[in-house]
């Protein structure tokens, strides 16, 4: 039992992971708390419900057709809401207008796909196999492979392409690295594609291992995507891993051994005593501002 | 090479450059000098691009920079190596150069660049894979002006490259600049360090307020009492 | 005793030093200049003293009690006030509620007060504006009160953030590169100003770039070099010290 | 530009708020049709409501979207303590008033640590564990099924029956709301707020204890969300958690928006236009909430401060 809560609950984390690391990276970057992050994820995966769904593509071209559609409607609110805003401006307008586009998506979301569960098509076998006396579904560990693949090839982008690099320069000083003729707008929407891309597999992978996708996962997505980097510290990757993992694995081991209607309140308040003690997260610095 | 008319600037509604004239012709190497506050940095700002400039024009090899992006401007060859350094600290030395060579498809000549710097700079070679951010000051004032170089820009702007070092270090720093220099690169100095700044140059624009109050040959200006009174006032 | 005595100020941002063992005394009513090359700490000693950081060692003792470490709000209300080096008037209210602001320490009227003795509230209100209007009189921004402050000319924005500092009859006016963009005409207007707020009983601690100014207004300067207290004299002493020179213009040097 | 300086001379604005004051006392006798004069009540409702979050937001620049959290304390606290414990409507209206302030406090605490944006989240998340805890706790708030059969409130034995009865009622919290706000905001304290807004580190060297003010401002917007509440359990009978759904916080924001942040009054203005929208909408139902949204951002990129906003949200 324990075991298999633990299972589940990494394999959530990885999911989160994926969700988180979009969101993260955009709020290091602008500061902007991006609402529409989770409204992004969950279009996509309704896209994806609706490729197997109803037209019964094959699931590698149904993933990939959502996370480009998902990663372009990321780029597309960016550059629609947010790019006039990111000059000089009182925060909060940044920040309620993120709320507006999120709304818009879900609205629309809302339109195309209601706001009832749908069964999302089980794209991956159901199949167990037997490890030193455990049962483990071959699903979870497919989906942990996928999600924990993805992390990695994101980390080398960052690590080793000149624009996975531009892009950590610009979320440390835009200034400084559009003088090293970064294009600062190319690279944030560039930024924003990537993290949409990455939010609706992650989506999808969490649609399908529960086989249900639902209007009301994308605020949630949001939430999650918030909590677990603010958990980990914003603005790192490593941050966003720490942070989707302890986030997936509490919150099952929360629903499971506590109770599954308050697995939702007790993660929040997990989060507000995350940041009253630690505001800055569990990895995150302190960052004193000039006077 | 670069032609500055009567370029105003401010921040916001708070102008700070009214009507600066400024030349730099191919291959000389000129100090901008002033008190804190005179306008130094947003001249510099203003001409890369980071400050949108409110009046005036600038031309560079004949074209007009004024309102381009300054990722446009540093690629017609124009580099700024910001005051206080602004590395990037939490990457990696090696890191911060390939940036500065950002947007550069010669992956060999990259390296070769690279290795060009870290033998001017034997420092940085040895942490090339340490992270910038720990880095002394001096070191990181180093990577700073290679990181400048790897675009191999046509003119080059130093904005305060010796503030918060050691005289020691300082002397290097002033070193490398006069090389530079010698390698045909045309550089816009601007320091406080006038008098050292002053003897590697050959001329010298002196500003106050936001206005070009002398300009003329450094080796001029270096004993006028016209500079003393700019930075300590009239005795 | 001194009505401001710092004792070896030490201030660490994360491992690098701004401030090192800076002592100083501020007599009372004194106007006190403080110079020194960008990043010598000038503003880190004022941010200490005024209370947005806690010094890391040393303490001050102002008025004969010790302040170290106490929040800003608390600091103001013993009397000490300050203005900004990058100009922070509230840009959205008008000017006369700008300096309604700074005299809020001195408004003696509680929430209570607010909703059930409206009289009381009123006339303290209306004992504040006058007040506040005899400041701007003195500045000669009363004529506009009713502009936003955003909208005033650079100059008197920061006229206004002074008067915005001094309208709570502070015992120590600390100003942080005052000049800092204005034109010359406007220098010479805010130093006649300072020595109207001297003749006021306002001690004065200034900070500043431009020499021409700190030169003629401030009766003893305070040369601050790397965090550390570097010399210390008259206006013409420190004009015509060699090694304040140095520091200024550096030197030749072997290069 | 006509427009403004008709607002800028004093007889116009004198005459215009008598004009609307009377209108506003004998509205009932105009509008005969009680589904119109329901629709103003709600109006009522929220403009109660946005003038609280205006004083959180707008006023001092704080970020809430947790106000519907306040707001269903309030409803849940007059729908228990009348239904099962048989309190009177008045001394229900002031305990579900306090008792929002009071987890106003709480939650304002944080804000003395916490950055906007991480303050921002907490009220998110205070405001979804409220209305998860009010799913789920069945035993207390009858779980998703919601608390039914309020009976009709009398004050000093006036039986509040008709939409008529509700208006004036309303009408009463809000001009209570009004004066207690205007008090507040024309104060030094109002003052304070702004400044805090406009920018905390120099408030604080003015003399503002800006940890403190901003719990107190903070708590009390959330005591107006608390009588709306109170007001919202009475009128509709019943009270479930999905009356306080983060989009009705939302729809706060953005009615504060669009009327125009840091104004007394202005959200009025907003309340009314998005209520309007609303129903003007009705007839293409599912595009509504669409539309609404695009407003929404389109007010905000091209017009921040709203339709009688300060020109601190302008860019």
């Amino acid at each position: 039992m324990f075991f298999d809560v633990l299972l589940i609950g990494i394999m959530v984390g990885a999911i989160y992971t994926l969700v988180t690391i979009g969101y993260s990276m955009v709020y290091s970057i602008l500061k902007l708390m991006n609402f529409a992050h989770g409204d992004v994820y969950i279009f996509g995966t309704f896209i994806c419900y609706t490729l197997l769904s109803k037209y019964s593509m094959n699931p590698l071209v149904a993933i990939l057709i959502a996370a480009l559609l998902g990663g372009l409607l990321a780029s597309l609110v960016e550059v629609v809401a947010y790019r006039r805003l990111r000059s000089e401006q009182h925060r909060m307008i940044s920040m309620i207008t993120a709320l507006g586009a999120a709304y818009v998506i879900q609205n629309s979301n809302e339109l195309q796909w209601g706001n009832q569960v749908l069964a999302f098509p089980s794209i991956l076998t159901a199949k167990t196999f037997q490890l030193f006396g455990f049962t483990i579904p071959i699903t979870q560990i497919i989906i942990l492979v996928i999600a924990v693949s993805l992390i990695a090839v994101f980390t080398l982008f960052l690590k080793y392409h000149p624009y996975g690099k531009a892009i950590l320069c610009v979320s440390e000083d835009i200034p400084t690295a559009s003088l090293m003729g970064i294009p600062i707008n190319k690279t944030i929407t560039m930024v924003y594609f990537i993290g949409g891309m990455l939010g609706v597999v992650g989506g999808i992978l969490y649609s399908t291992s529960y086989n249900a996708v639902s209007l009301a996962m994308g605020f949630r997505g949001t939430i999650i995507a918030f909590t677990a980097a603010v958990i980990g510290g914003i603005g790192s990757l490593g941050g966003a891993l720490v942070g989707g993992m302890l986030l997936g694995i509490c919150e099952n081991f929360i629903g499971v051994y506590v109770s599954s209607s308050y697995r939702d309140p007790i993660t929040f308040l997990l989060l507000i005593l995350i940041l009253l003690v630690k505001p800055t997260g569990i990895m995150g610095s302190v960052d004193q501002s000039k006077v | 090479m670069l032609t500055v008319k009567s370029l105003e600037s401010g921040y916001g509604k708070i102008k700070a450059l009214f009507g600066i004239d400024l030349e730099i012709k191919q291959g000389e190497i000129v100090a901008l000098i002033g008190a804190n506050g005179a306008g130094k940095t947003t001249f510099l700002k203003t001409v890369s691009g980071l400050i949108k400039p409110s009046g005036g024009n600038i031309t560079f090899e004949g074209k007009r920079l004024d309102n381009l992006p300054p990722e446009t401007i540093v690629n017609l060859g124009i580099s700024h190596v910001p005051e206080g350094r602004m590395i990037f600290t939490q990457q990696s030395v090696e890191t911060n150069l390939e940036i500065g060579a950002f947007g550069r498809k010669d992956k060999k000549e990259i390296k070769q660049d690279m290795q060009k710097y870290y033998d001017m700079f034997p420092i940085l070679g040895n942490r090339r894979k340490q992270k910038a951010g720990t880095l002394s000051g001096g070191e990181q004032q180093m990577l700073a002006i290679a990181r400048g170089l790897m675009k191999r820009p046509k003119l080059i702007f130093l904005d305060e490259p010796s503030m918060g070092l050691a005289p020691v270090l300082v002397n290097q720093i002033f070193k490398i600049i006069k090389e530079l220099h010698q390698t045909g690169l045309s550089v816009l100095l601007v320091e406080q360090n006038v008098k050292k700044a002053l003897k590697i140059t050959q001329r010298a624009y002196v500003i106050e307020l936001g206005k070009i109050v002398h300009n003329g040959k450094s080796s001029e200006l270096l004993n006028s009492e016209a500079i003393r009174k700019s930075y300590l006032g009239e005795a | 005793m001194s009505l401001l005595t710092a004792k070896a100020i030490g201030k660490n941002f994360g491992g690098v030093v701004a401030l090192d063992d800076v002592s100083l005394t501020v007599e009372n009513g004194e106007i006190v200049g403080m110079i020194g090359p960008n990043g010598s700490g000038k503003t880190t000693f004022i941010n200490n003293l005024s209370g947005l950081y806690a010094p890391s060692n040393g303490e001050f003792i102002f008025n004969e009690e010790d302040i170290t470490g106490l929040a800003a709000h608390v600091i103001t209300a013993k009397g000490i006030s300050r203005t900004f080096q990058n100009l922070r008037v509230f840009p959205n209210i008008s000017v006369l509620e700008n300096v309604l602001v700074g005299l809020h320490c001195r408004i003696n009227v509680s929430l209570w007060d607010v909703y059930f003795r409206f009289l009381k509230t009123r006339k303290a209100e209306s004992q504040a504006k006058e007040k506040a209007m005899a400041v701007l009189e003195v500045a000669d921004l009363a004529s506009r009160k009713n502009d936003l402050a955003k909208n005033l000319p650079y100059g008197k924005q920061r006229l206004l953030e002074i008067c915005r500092a001094i309208v709570s009859d502070p015992h120590l006016l600390l100003l942080d590169e005052p000049c800092a963009g204005m034109n010359p005409v406007e220098m010479d207007e805010l130093a006649d100003f300072i020595k109207v707020l001297q003749k006021k009983g306002i001690t004065v601690f200034v900070i500043e770039h431009n020499m021409r100014f700190i030169m003629s207004v401030a009766e003893r300067i305070i040369v601050l070099a790397n965090g550390a207290k570097f010399q210390e004299g008259t206006p013409a002493q420190i004009q015509n010290d060699k090694k304040v020179q140095a520091i200024y213009l550096g030197d030749e040097g072997d290069i | 530009m006509k427009f403004n300086s008709l607002l800028e001379n004093p007889i116009y604005v004198k005459a215009g708020y008598i004009l609307a004051i009377l209108l506003a006392l004998f509205l009932p006798k105009i509008v005969s049709d009680m589904y119109y004069l329901g629709i103003v009540n709600y109006m009522i409702l929220y403009a109660i409501l946005c003038m609280g979050l205006n004083l959180i937001l707008g006023y001092t620049g704080l970020l809430s979207l947790g106000h519907a959290a306040f707001y269903g304390l309030g409803g849940y606290t007059t729908a228990i303590l009348i239904t099962r414990y048989g309190f009177s409507f008045l001394s229900c209206l002031i305990i579900s008033g306090i008792v929002a302030l009071l987890f106003g406090i709480l939650l304002g605490i944080p804000t003395r640590k916490v950055r906007g944006d991480y303050f921002c989240l907490l009220t998110i998340a205070f405001g979804e564990i409220f209305r998860l805890v009010a799913q789920a706790w069945i035993e207390f708030t009858n779980g998703a099924m919601g608390i039914v059969g309020i009976p009709i409130p009398k004050i000093f034995g006036w039986s509040i029956r008709t939409e008529s009865d509700f208006y004036y009622l309303g009408l009463t919290l809000l001009g209570f709301t009004y004066i207690t706000l205007a008090l507040l905001v024309n104060s030094k304290f109002g003052r304070a707020f702004i400044a805090i807004r406009e920018d905390e580190l120099a408030a604080s060297v003015m003399g503002i204890n800006t940890a403190l003010y901003k719990i107190i401002v903070f708590a009390i917007g959330c005591f107006y969300a608390g009588l709306a509440g109170s007001y919202l359990a009475v009128y509709q009978t019943t009270i479930t958690p999905s009356n306080f759904r983060l989009e009705e916080s939302c729809l706060m924001i953005i009615m504060v928006i669009v009327g125009g942040m840091g104004s007394l009054l202005a959200p009025i203005a907003g309340v009314i236009v998005m209520t309007i929208a609303t129903e003007y909408f009705r007839g293409i139902s599912e595009y509504r909430m669409l539309i609404i949204g695009v407003i929404m951002v389109a007010v905000l990129l091209f017009r921040p401060q709203g339709i009688f906003g300060t020109s601190a949200f302008k860019s």
